[in-house]
C-alpha cells in the first residue's frame, strides 16, 4: 500500500504534513475537530521564554490570495506550555514540533534546555524569521552569522531535532540553509512569512496595528518553491517546505521541488478540514503514479536542458 | 444534499458510513443556498440547508462562511446564526444569515442565488447566557447587530421572560423582520438616525429613558450588538444605572477555531492588567464591563 | 479640478498612471484600443542593444492571483526600436520610457547614448533587476556596487531622466535604492517581478522552460508597497511604485506609501481598458477627501504609535 | 444589456454619448449570459450578449474570455468564436463558445448560468485566408478544435465551395453539431478513438484516404485545428500530398493583443532561422508548413 511516511533526521514521521506554527494555535484547539496523531506533526504557536502580550489588533488583513498577520508572537510562554498544553498534546498521540523565539542567543538555548527536560517533545523548530517582532527573530535569520549562532547554541543543549526556520525575505536563501547545515541544524524549514504592509487608503493609516505584517498563502507558493529548489542543490540535510499549500498537488509541488516534509498554514485557516483530503490525495498520486512511497517524490524534479534553436526574434 | 464533514477521523461510523458525533460539535456543511431574499439596497438574508450545523447552534452562536471557491476572497468570513429554519414537521432543516453588504465577501452572499453552495462551518463561540427566571431581558441592536437577537428571542419567550427589542437602523427601510419579534410578544423600541420611523436619534436614548423608567429592584439583563462605539455606549448607561451588559463583538477573525490569535479582544478584570482574549473562543459574547473598550 | 498631474525630476506626467515595462508590449500594440496620450507614459518592453530571441514557449503560468513569466526579453534591439516605435508612439503623443537591459555596464551606456541621441525620448528606465536572463539584468540588481556602477555610467551619458528598476529579490532594497540615488539616479522604480517557480507535477517539470520566471499581479502588492515605504523612508529623489496594481485603490496605496507615479502591468492584461476606470477612480477620490490635486497623496502615510497597555496575555 | 468598452477615448461619440467605432475594432463587453448547453460531461456551449464582438468576428478570430470577478482566477483566457448568434430578423445578436472542460476556467464556463456575466474582448487574432473560387476547402478537426469551424463552413458555403470535415473524437458522444454541418451541405468524416462512431482511429486515417483518391489537379486548401500532434500529422501529410495547410495553434496566452510575448509560435522561412512570433496578432492561424513543429 502507498506509504505516506518520511523521515527528518532521527524522526519519522506517518506522512508529511506538519501544521504550521502560529497557524494551528497550540494545537489542542483543534483535538475535537482533528484527530491530532493523524498529522505528522505539529508545529505549535511561537513560544518565547516569558508570555507575550501581542501586537493589539487589528492583527490580520486579507489580501490577494493571501493574508497579512501581525500577532506578534501572543503566546503562555515556554514554561506554561510544557505545564498546561504539551501533556494533552501527547495524550492525543501528537508529534509535537515545538517553534521558539528569542531576543538573544541565550534566550534561544534556555528555552531548548527547558523543552530538552519535558521529555516528550518530537523536535525544535527556531523561528529566526519572525517579521513581526523588533528584537530576535528576522534579526537572526537576515544574518548569516546570527543563523549560525542560534543554531549552534540550541545544537550544545539538545539532541532533539533542530530545525531553524528561514525567512524569505533575503536576497541569497540558500546561504542561509548552509550557514544553519554547518552549525548543526538537522533539518531546515522554509518559508516564514514575506514583510509586507498594506494601506486604508481612505484613512491613510496601515491596516495593520503594528504596521507591516507577514504575507502568507498561495499568493507566496510560486516563491516559496523556487526557495525550496535552491537550497535543495545547496545542502544535504532534510527541508521542509511550506508557503501557500491549499492541495495535495501543492505539498507535492513542494516536495519534487525538495522538501522531505511541509507545513500547511493559512490553509487550516480556510479549511481546518483539510488535513484528510490532502492525504487522500496524496494517495490517490502515489496510486496514479503507481508509486510505492512518498521518498521517491522528494527532489524528483526532472530539469532538462532545452535548447532553444531560435536565434533571431520578431 | 449537502454533505457534513464530521471531526476526527477516528470517531466511530454509524450503519451508514457516516461519522457519529456528540452534540455541540463544529460541523463542515457544503451548504445549498435555499433561498435569498433581499430586503433592501444593502441587506439580505440567506438561508442555508445546513441542518447539522443549525440543529446545535445556541443564541449568539456564529459559523464561518465562505462563498466562494478559489483564492481570492481567501478566508472564511464570521456570521450570526440569525434563523432556525424548519420544515411543516419541526424538523430542522437549516439556518439563515442576515447579510449587510459591506465588502467583497458580503457583497456574494448578497448576490448568491439559489442552488449555490456556501461552506459553512459551526456553530462557533459562547452562546449569550440565559438570564435568570425573574429577569426582564433588554436587547439593543444596531443595524446588521439585529442578527443575533431573533434566535436569543425565541429562546427567551419559550421561558417566557418579559423580552424588549431596542432597535436603530439609519431610516425606516433599514429596520426588519419587526412582526416576527412582535409576534414573539417582545417589545419594540425603535430608532432612525433620520426620523422616519421611531424615534429619530440613536438607539441609546430609548434605552436611557427606559433605565430611568425602571425601579432599581427590576432585575435587567442586557444584550447588545452592533457598531462599537454603540455598544460601548450601551454599557456604560447600563452601568450607570447598576446593571451589566453581553455585548457581541465583531473582531476581524481568521479561523473562527482558536488557531490564529487574530480576533483578540482586550479583556480587564478587576484590578488586573488587560489581556487579549480570543474573540473566537471566549466570545464572541463578552461581559461589556469586563471589554477594555480604549484598546478595542 | 482635480489635478492628476505628477513630477518625476524634469518629467511632468498628466497622471500617475505608466504602463509598465514587458507589458504593453511597445506601446503601439495598443494605439487602436487606448489613446497613448492618456496615460501618464509608457515604459516599454525591455530591450537590449542587439535583438534577441527570448525563451522558448511556456513563457507564462497562472497562479494564485498572480502569474510567472520567463519571456526571456525577447526583442527588437534599441536601434529598430528608434527606427520602427519610437516615431509612430511620439505621434500618438506618448511619454517614452524607454526600459532597457545589458549584460555589461558599458551595453547600459551605449544604449543610452543612443537613446539620447534619437531626442524624443523622455526617460530611461534601467532594467537591472530582470529575473530572466542568465547575466545582465538582476546581476547588477542584487549588488549594491552593480547598481551604482551602472546609474553611474548612464548618468554620465546622458541628462534624460534615468530611473533605475530596482528587484525585489534582496534583503534591504531602501540599501539600493540609496545607492541608486548616491550614482545620480533622478528616480527609482520598484518593484520588478520576484524570482519564482512552479512544476507540474504530474510530468515532474517545471512549468516554464526557463525554470524560473518572475512572479507579478495582485499577490505580490502587499510586499511591494512595505518596499516603496522602506525606499521612502531613505531617499529622497521620487519612486515609481508598482507590483499588482489592478484598482484606483491600489494607485493610492502606492502613492500613499511614498510613491510619485506607478506602473501597471499584468492589469493591462487582464483589462486593456483599464486606464480609464483608474483615473476615474482617482478623481472621484480627490472629490470624496476634497483634495485639490494627487501630489497632497504622495508619502501622506499617517503613522501613529499605538501604544499597548497589554502587559500579559491569555 | 452589456455595455460595450469602446476604444480611445478620444474618437468622437454619437448622439446616444456611446463611442462610435470604426468596423473590426476589438471592444470588450459584460457579456449576459443568453444560455448554457451542456453538450456532455466536458464539453457545453455557451451563448453571450455580445453583439459588437460578434458582428465584427471573421472565422478562426477569437475572443479573450473571463467568467470570474476576482483575482483567482486572474487572466483572461482565449476562445475560438464558434456561432454568430442571429435574431429572426437575421439580427446579430451575440455568440457562442465551444467550451472543452480542461481546467479553472472552463470549468466555470462549464457551469456558467444564464443571466451571469462573461467578460468578452474581441474579435482578435488573424481569420482564416479564404480559399480561392475554384478551392475545395477541407477542414480537419480533434476535439474541440471544432470551434473555428462552424463559422468557416458558413462562409465557404455562402461562397458554394466543396468543404469537407474529417472530424474525430473519443467517442461517439463527443462529435457535435453535426446535424448543423451536414444541413450546412458540408460532407462528414467522422472519426472515434473506441471506434463507436465513423472510423475506428484517428481522424488522418480518412484524410489520408482522401488525399491519395483525389486527383493533384483538384485545388484542396487544408484548415486544421485540434491537438498539436494532430495538427503536425496533418501539416505533414498534406505536405506529402503537395497541399498546404492552415493550422489553428492553442498556445497559452496573457493579453491576446500583443502585449505580453507570452504566446509565441516558432516559424520558419525557407532557409531562415526560427523565429518566435506572437500567436495573438500574427496567428491564431498559420501555414503549418511555416511553423517549427520541433521547437512547439
Ligand atoms: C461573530 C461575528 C458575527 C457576525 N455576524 C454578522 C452577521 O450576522 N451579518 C453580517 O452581515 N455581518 C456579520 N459580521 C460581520 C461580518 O463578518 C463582516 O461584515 C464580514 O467579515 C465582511 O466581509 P467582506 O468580505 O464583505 O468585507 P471585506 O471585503 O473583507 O472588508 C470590507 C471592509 O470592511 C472592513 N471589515 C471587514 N470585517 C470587519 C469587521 N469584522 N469589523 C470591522 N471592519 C471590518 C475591512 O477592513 C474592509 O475595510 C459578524 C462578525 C463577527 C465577528
Ligand atoms: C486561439 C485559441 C482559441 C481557443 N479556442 C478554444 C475553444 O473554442 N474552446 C475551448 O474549450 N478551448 C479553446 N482554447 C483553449 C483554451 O484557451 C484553454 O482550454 C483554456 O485557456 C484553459 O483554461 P482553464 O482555466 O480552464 O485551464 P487552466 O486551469 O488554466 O489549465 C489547466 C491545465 O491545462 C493546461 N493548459 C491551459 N491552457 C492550455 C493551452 N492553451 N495549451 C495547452 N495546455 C494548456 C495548463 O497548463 C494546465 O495544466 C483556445 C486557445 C487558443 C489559444
Ligand atoms: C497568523 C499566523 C501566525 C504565525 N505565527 C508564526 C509563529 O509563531 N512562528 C513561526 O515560525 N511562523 C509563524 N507563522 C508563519 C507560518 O508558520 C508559515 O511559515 C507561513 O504562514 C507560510 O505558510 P502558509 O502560507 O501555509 O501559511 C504564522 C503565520 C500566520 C498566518
Ligand atoms: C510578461 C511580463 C514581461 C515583463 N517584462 C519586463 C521587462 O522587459 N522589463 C522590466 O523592467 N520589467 C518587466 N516586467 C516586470 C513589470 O514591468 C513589473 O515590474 C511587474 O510585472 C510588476 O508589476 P505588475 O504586478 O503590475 O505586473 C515584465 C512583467 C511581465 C508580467
Ligand atoms: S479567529 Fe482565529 S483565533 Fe479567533
Ligand atoms: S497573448 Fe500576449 S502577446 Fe500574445
Amino acid at each position: 500500500m502507498s506509504d505516506l511516511s518520511v523521515t527528518i533526521g532521527s524522526l519519522r514521521l506517518g506522512n508529511p504534513l506538519i501544521a504550521a506554527s502560529g497557524c494551528f494555535g497550540y494545537g489542542v484547539e483543534y483535538a475535537d475537530l482533528v484527530a491530532l496523531d493523524t498529522l505528522g506533526g505539529i508545529a505549535v504557536k511561537g513560544l518565547f521564554l516569558e508570555e507575550r502580550e501581542g501586537h493589539p489588533p487589528q492583527r490580520i488583513v486579507e489580501t490577494p490570495s493571501g493574508m497579512l498577520n501581525a500577532i506578534g508572537l501572543q503566546g503562555i510562554g515556554v514554561r506554561r506550555f510544557v505545564a498546561e498544553k504539551l501533556p494533552e498534546l501527547k495524550q492525543h498521540g501528537a508529534i509535537v514540533v515545538v517553534n521558539i523565539c528569542g531576543s538573544t542567543v541565550g534566550e534561544y538555548a534556555e528555552i531548548a534546555r527547558i523543552l530538552d527536560d519535558a521529555d516528550s517533545v518530537d523536535a525544535i523548530e527556531l523561528n529566526i524569521s519572525c517579521p513581526n517582532i523588533s528584537k530576535g527573530g528576522m534579526m537572526f535569520g537576515c544574518s548569516l552569522d546570527g543563523t549560525h549562532d542560534v543554531v549552534a547554541a540550541v545544537r550544545r543543549v539538545t539532541d532533539l531535532p533542530v530545525m531553524p526556520k528561514l525567512t524569505p525575505n533575503v536576497t541569497d536563501v540558500a546561504s542561509f540553509a548552509v550557514a544553519a547545515e554547518e552549525a548543526g541544524a538537522d533539518a531546515v524549514s522554509l518559508v516564514n512569512t514575506f514583510l509586507a504592509t498594506a494601506i486604508d487608503v481612505e484613512t491613510r493609516r496601515p491596516r495593520l496595528s503594528n504596521v507591516l505584517g507577514g504575507l502568507s498563502g498561495p499568493a507566496i507558493r510560486p516563491i516559496a518553491v523556487r526557495m525550496v529548489h535552491e537550497c535543495r542543490q545547496a545542502i544535504k540535510i532534510p527541508i521542509v517546505g511550506m508557503g501557500g499549500i491549499m492541495t495535495a498537488e501543492d505539498v507535492l509541488e513542494f516536495m519534487i521541488a525538495g522538501a522531505t516534509a511541509v507545513q500547511v498554514g493559512t490553509a487550516n485557516f480556510v479549511d481546518p478540514l483539510i488535513w484528510d483530503k490532502l492525504l487522500d490525495g496524496l494517495r490517490a498520486y502515489l496510486d496514479r503514479h503507481d508509486l510505492p512511497g512518498l521518498t521517491s517524490v522528494i527532489g524528483s524534479l526532472e530539469l532538462e536542458e532545452r535548447t532553444a534553436a531560435c536565434k533571431s526574434s520578431s | 444534499m449537502p454533505t457534513g464533514h464530521r471531526r476526527k477521523t477516528t470517531r466511530p461510523r454509524d450503519a451508514t458510513g457516516l461519522q457519529v458525533y456528540s452534540a455541540r460539535m463544529p460541523v463542515d456543511v457544503d451548504a445549498v443556498v435555499i433561498s435569498n431574499t433581499q430586503l433592501s439596497d444593502f441587506y439580505n438574508v440567506v438561508a442555508l440547508a445546513a441542518p447539522d450545523v443549525a440543529r446545535q447552534a445556541r443564541p449568539g452562536q456564529f459559523v464561518m462562511v465562505k462563498p466562494d471557491q478559489g483564492y481570492d476572497p481567501l478566508l472564511r468570513r464570521p456570521f450570526s446564526v440569525f434563523e432556525i429554519l424548519r420544515d411543516q414537521d419541526g424538523e430542522v432543516t437549516g439556518l439563515s444569515l442576515l447579510n449587510k453588504r459591506i465588502g467583497v465577501t458580503t457583497r456574494r452572499l448578497y448576490d448568491v442565488a439559489p442552488g449555490e453552495r456556501v461552506q459553512c462551518l459551526g456553530p462557533l463561540g459562547q452562546a449569550f447566557d440565559a438570564p435568570a427566571a425573574d429577569q426582564q431581558a433588554w436587547m439593543v441592536a444596531g443595524g446588521v447587530g439585529l442578527a443575533p437577537f431573533l434566535t436569543l428571542a425565541e429562546s427567551l419567550v419559550e421561558h417566557s421572560l418579559t423580552t424588549r427589542l431596542f432597535y436603530g437602523g439609519r431610516s425606516a427601510d433599514d429596520l426588519f423582520y419587526l412582526e416576527t419579534f412582535e409576534s414573539l410578544g417582545v417589545t419594540l423600541e425603535l430608532t432612525t438616525d433620520d426620523g422616519t420611523r421611531g424615534h429619530h436619534g440613536l438607539v441609546t436614548g430609548p434605552l436611557q429613558r427606559a433605565l430611568e423608567a425602571t425601579s432599581p429592584t427590576t432585575s435587567v439583563r442586557l444584550y447588545s450588538c452592533g457598531p462599537t462605539p454603540m455598544m460601548r455606549a450601551v454599557t456604560e448607561l447600563a452601568a450607570a444605572h447598576g446593571r451589566s451588559t453581553d455585548v457581541s463583538l465583531e473582531q476581524v477573525m481568521g479561523c473562527g477555531l482558536g488557531g490564529c490569535y487574530s480576533c483578540v479582544v482586550p479583556v480587564t478584570e478587576s484590578g488586573q492588567p488587560t489581556r487579549f482574549v480570543r474573540s473566537c473562543l471566549q466570545g464572541p459574547v463578552f461581559d461589556g464591563g469586563r471589554v477594555d473598550w480604549n484598546q478595542l
